[in-house]
C-alpha cells in the first residue's frame, strides 16, 4: 500500500535525490542537489537543497522549505535559505505542468520558483525580484538529473 | 560571533515521555532533535501517541538564524497547518516559541531543561482573532526523558 | 521469488502498533521505512518500546541495500545485539524475512508480511548462540503495524 | 553524559565533503555524513562519490560505527562496489582510526581515518588474501566539514 495523499500525488514523481549544474544568482557555478522526502505519512514534503563548489564540495547554498496543502488544494512552501532567511510562498497560476510558487522575502524582495520535469530532468528556476527600490537580480536556471532509479521508470 | 544555536545543540539526540492534553488524555511523546541545513539550522520532530500508538499531532519544526542572527523558527503541524513562530526572550535553557498557524490559531510551544535529560513540553492553541482575557482552551503538557536503551544485563 | 528495493518502496513511511515482546511484555512499536543510498537502499528504523515510552527495549536502525551480487541483505545496529549483517531470504511479495547472527553469535530472525493492505505483521525472535531454534509456538516479539496517519488531518 | 563512543568522536559528527582519488585513478567528489544514532551508542556513516560537475554517482555506501567489549570500534559496512563486510579497529596512532577486515571473494579491506580542525582525512586499500599489500593503490580523499555543526559550549555532543 504506497502512501497517496493529494499533497504526494502532486509530488510523486519527484520524491527522491535530484543533482546538476546549477549557477546562482551571484554568477557563482556549483552543483546542486535537490531531495524531496515526505513525512506524516504524506501530509508534509519536506525539500532539501544544497548548492556545493564542484571542486573544494564546500556549500554556498543550504536551504530547506516544507510544502503542504491550503484549503483552496493550492500549494504553500514554508521556507528557509540560510543566504536570505524565512520566507513563506504561495502557488501561482501557470501552465499545467509546471509547480510555480512566488512569496515575499524580508526588506520588500520578493522571491519567485518554479520547477518543471522535462523527460527525466527536474527543470528548476528561480529568481530574486528587489520589489520597489533596487534591481531584480539575475533568474538562476538548473537542469537536474535522478540517479535512484532507471531512466523511464516511473515513481 | 557564535552560532544562535549552540545553546540548544545540547538537546540534538531522542527524547521521550509521557504527558497529557486538556481532557486529561494520556499522551506518549516521542521527539527528535537532529542538525538540519548541512548544520545551519536544528530540526524538532515531534510526535504524540494515543491508545493503540495511534498518532494524535505531528509537528516539525526548523529553527535557525536569519541573516541578521536572531533566531527564527518555522515548521508545520498535522493539526494546525503551517507555522512561523518567533523565539520569546528567555532563559538560557528555555526555548520558548510563538506565533500563527496557518489554520488561524495562534500557537505557543516551550521546551524548558528542567535537568540535563528532562525537558518540559508545553503546548497550547487559541484563534488568533479570540478577543483579550481569551482563556486558551486546549493544550499540552509532558515531560521528555533523552532516550537511554536498555541494556542486557551484563553487557 | 527475488525481492528487490522497489518491492518495499509501497512500505515507505511509519508505522505502528501495540504487541507483545518475546519475554511476554506489552510494547509499543514504532517502525520507519526511508530511502536510502539515493534511493537505490531502504533505510529502517524499529523502536520498541514500554507503553509508557518509559524505556526503549530495542533500537535497531538497518540499511537494505543490493551487495555487488544483486542479493540484498540488511546492514544494522542493534542496541541489543550490536552490529549486525542479516541476509534476506528470498520470499513471497509482501513478506521481508531478515535473519543472521550477531558478532556474540545470538541468532537474530526479523520478518515484516504485509497479509492485508494498510496492516504489517511483525514477528522477530532472538536466541543465544547454540540455543535450539525455536519452532512455531516458541514465544516471538509480535505486533501488527498500521500506518501512523496523523488524527483528522487539518485544513492548512 | 556523552557516550564512549561520542567522546572519542563528537568532532567527527557532521557533513564532509572534498575531493577524492581512486584506486582506479578515476576522480569525484567524495561526501560523508555523520550521525549519532540512539543517543550516541552508534554513529551512522552515510557515504557517496559524485562525478564533480555533474553529480552523477560514482560509490554509494552506508556503515555504523560501534563500541566492542574491549572498546574498540566496530564499523560494519556496505559499499554499492564492494559488498557488506564488518571492519574492527587495529593499533594506530591516538589521532588515527584504523579498521580492517575480510570483504567478500577472499579479499581484504585497509581503512585510516583522522580528523583534524575541520579536515577528514581517509585512506583505503583493498588486498587479496588475509593481508593487504601495501603497496596496493590506495583510494585517499581529504574532506572538509561542510557548514557548522551546531556544538554546545563544552558539551561534546
Amino acid at each position: 500500500m504506497a502512501m497517496t495523499t493529494p499533497l504526494v500525488s502532486r509530488f510523486q514523481s519527484m520524491l527522491g535525490y535530484w543533482r546538476g549544474p546549477n549557477q546562482l544568482e551571484t554568477g557563482r557555478h556549483g552543483l546542486l542537489e535537490m531531495h524531496f522526502h515526505s513525512h506524516f505519512e504524506g501530509e508534509l514534503v519536506q525539500l532539501d537543497a544544497y548548492t556545493w563548489d564542484t571542486v573544494t564540495g564546500e556549500t554556498f547554498s543550504a536551504g530547506t522549505g516544507l510544502f503542504a496543502l491550503k484549503h483552496d488544494g493550492r500549494l504553500i512552501e514554508n521556507l528557509y535559505v540560510g543566504r536570505f532567511g524565512f520566507c513563506m510562498l504561495h502557488e501561482t497560476d501557470d501552465e499545467p505542468d509546471v509547480l510555480a510558487l512566488l512569496g515575499d522575502l524580508p526588506g520588500g524582495r520578493t522571491m519567485s520558483v518554479s520547477l518543471r520535469l522535462e523527460d527525466d530532468e527536474l527543470l528548476l528556476t528561480s529568481q530574486l525580484k528587489a520589489g520597489v527600490v533596487g534591481k531584480d537580480l539575475p533568474r538562476t536556471v538548473a537542469r537536474l538529473k535522478r540517479y535512484d532509479r532507471p531512466p523511464g521508470e516511473g515513481a | 560571533m557564535s552560532n544562535p544555536l549552540s545553546r540548544f545543540a545540547g538537546w540534538i539526540g531522542d527524547w521521550a515521555g509521557q504527558g497529557e492534553v486538556a481532557d486529561g488524555t494520556e499522551i506518549l511523546f516521542r521527539m527528535q532533535v537532529s542538525s538540519s541545513v548541512e548544520g545551519n539550522a536544528l530540526c524538532f520532530h515531534m510526535e504524540s501517541w494515543v491508545g493503540q500508538m495511534q498518532l494524535l499531532h505531528g509537528l516539525r519544526l526548523i529553527l535557525a538564524p536569519c541573516p541578521d542572527g536572531t533566531l527564527q523558527c518555522m515548521g508545520f503541524s498535522t493539526r494546525f497547518g503551517m507555522v512561523n513562530l518567533t523565539p520569546t526572550p528567555d532563559d538560557e535553557d528555555v526555548l520558548a516559541l510563538a506565533g500563527p498557524a496557518t489554520g488561524g490559531m495562534q500557537i505557543s510551544f516551550s521546551l524548558i531543561q528542567q535537568e540535563e535529560n528532562t525537558l518540559i513540553a508545553t503546548g497550547m492553541a487559541r484563534p488568533q482573532d479570540a478577543p483579550p482575557g481569551f482563556a486558551a482552551s486546549g493544550g499540552t503538557h509532558g515531560i521528555l526523558r533523552r532516550v537511554a536503551p536498555w541494556r542486557p544485563p551484563g553487557s | 521469488m527475488n525481492n528487490g528495493i522497489a518491492d518495499y518502496l509501497p512500505w515507505v513511511g511509519v508505522w505502528a502498533g501495540v504487541g507483545d515482546t518475546q519475554a511476554g511484555q506489552q510494547t509499543a512499536i514504532r517502525t520507519d521505512f526511508v530511502p536510502a543510498l539515493d534511493g537505490t537502499g531502504l533505510q529502517m528504523h524499529f523502536e520498541a518500546w514500554d507503553t509508557e515510552f518509559k524505556t526503549l527495549y530495542h533500537g535497531v536502525r538497518a540499511v537494505l541495500a543490493p551487495a555487488p551480487s544483486g542479493v540484498l541483505r540488511a546492514l544494522a545496529y542493534s542496541t541489543i545485539h550490536g552490529p549486525l549483517l542479516l541476509e534476506l531470504t528470498p520470499d513471497d511479495e509482501g513478506v521481508m524475512a531478515l535473519a543472521g547472527e550477531s558478532l556474540g553469535r545470538n541468532h537474530i530472525s526479523v520478518t515484516f508480511v504485509q497479509d492485508a493492505p494498510a496492516e504489517l505483521l511483525f514477528m522477530a525472535f532472538w536466541r543465544p548462540a547454540g540455543g535450539n531454534v525455536p519452532d512455531g509456538d516458541d514465544p516471538r516479539m509480535t505486533c501488527r503495524l498500521k500506518p501512523a496517519t496523523p488524527w483528522n488531518s487539518p485544513t492548512v | 553524559m556523552p557516550t564512549p563512543l561520542i567522546t572519542r568522536f563528537a568532532e567527527w559528527l557532521g557533513t564532509w565533503r572534498g575531493k577524492c582519488e581512486f584506486s582506479d585513478g578515476r576522480e569525484g567528489l567524495m561526501q560523508f555524513r555523520l550521525t549519532s544514532i540512539f543517543n550516541g551508542e552508534a554513529i551512522q556513516v552515510e557515504t557517496a562519490s559524485y562525478v564533480s560537475d555533474s553529480g552523477a554517482p560514482m560509490t554509494r555506501g552506508s556503515g555504523f560505527f560501534s563500541l566492542d567489549r574491549q572498546g574498540r570500534v566496530v564499523n560494519n559496512i556496505y559499499a554499492d562496489y564492494l559488498g557488506f563486510a564488518v571492519l574492527v579497529e587495529t593499533p594506530d596512532d591516538p589521532e588515527v582510526l584504523s579498521l580492517e577486515g575480510g570483504l567478500p571473494g577472499n579479499r581484504t579491506l585497509a581503512v585510516t581515518m583522522s580528523v583534524a580542525d575541520d579536515l577528514m582525512t581517509l585512506s583505503s586499500r583493498v588486498g587479496e588474501g588475509y593481508k593487504s599489500a601495501a603497496g596496493r593503490p590506495r583510494t585517499y580523499t581529504q574532506m572538509r566539514r561542510v557548514g557548522s555543526f551546531p556544538r554546545a559550549e563544552g558539551v561534546a555532543e
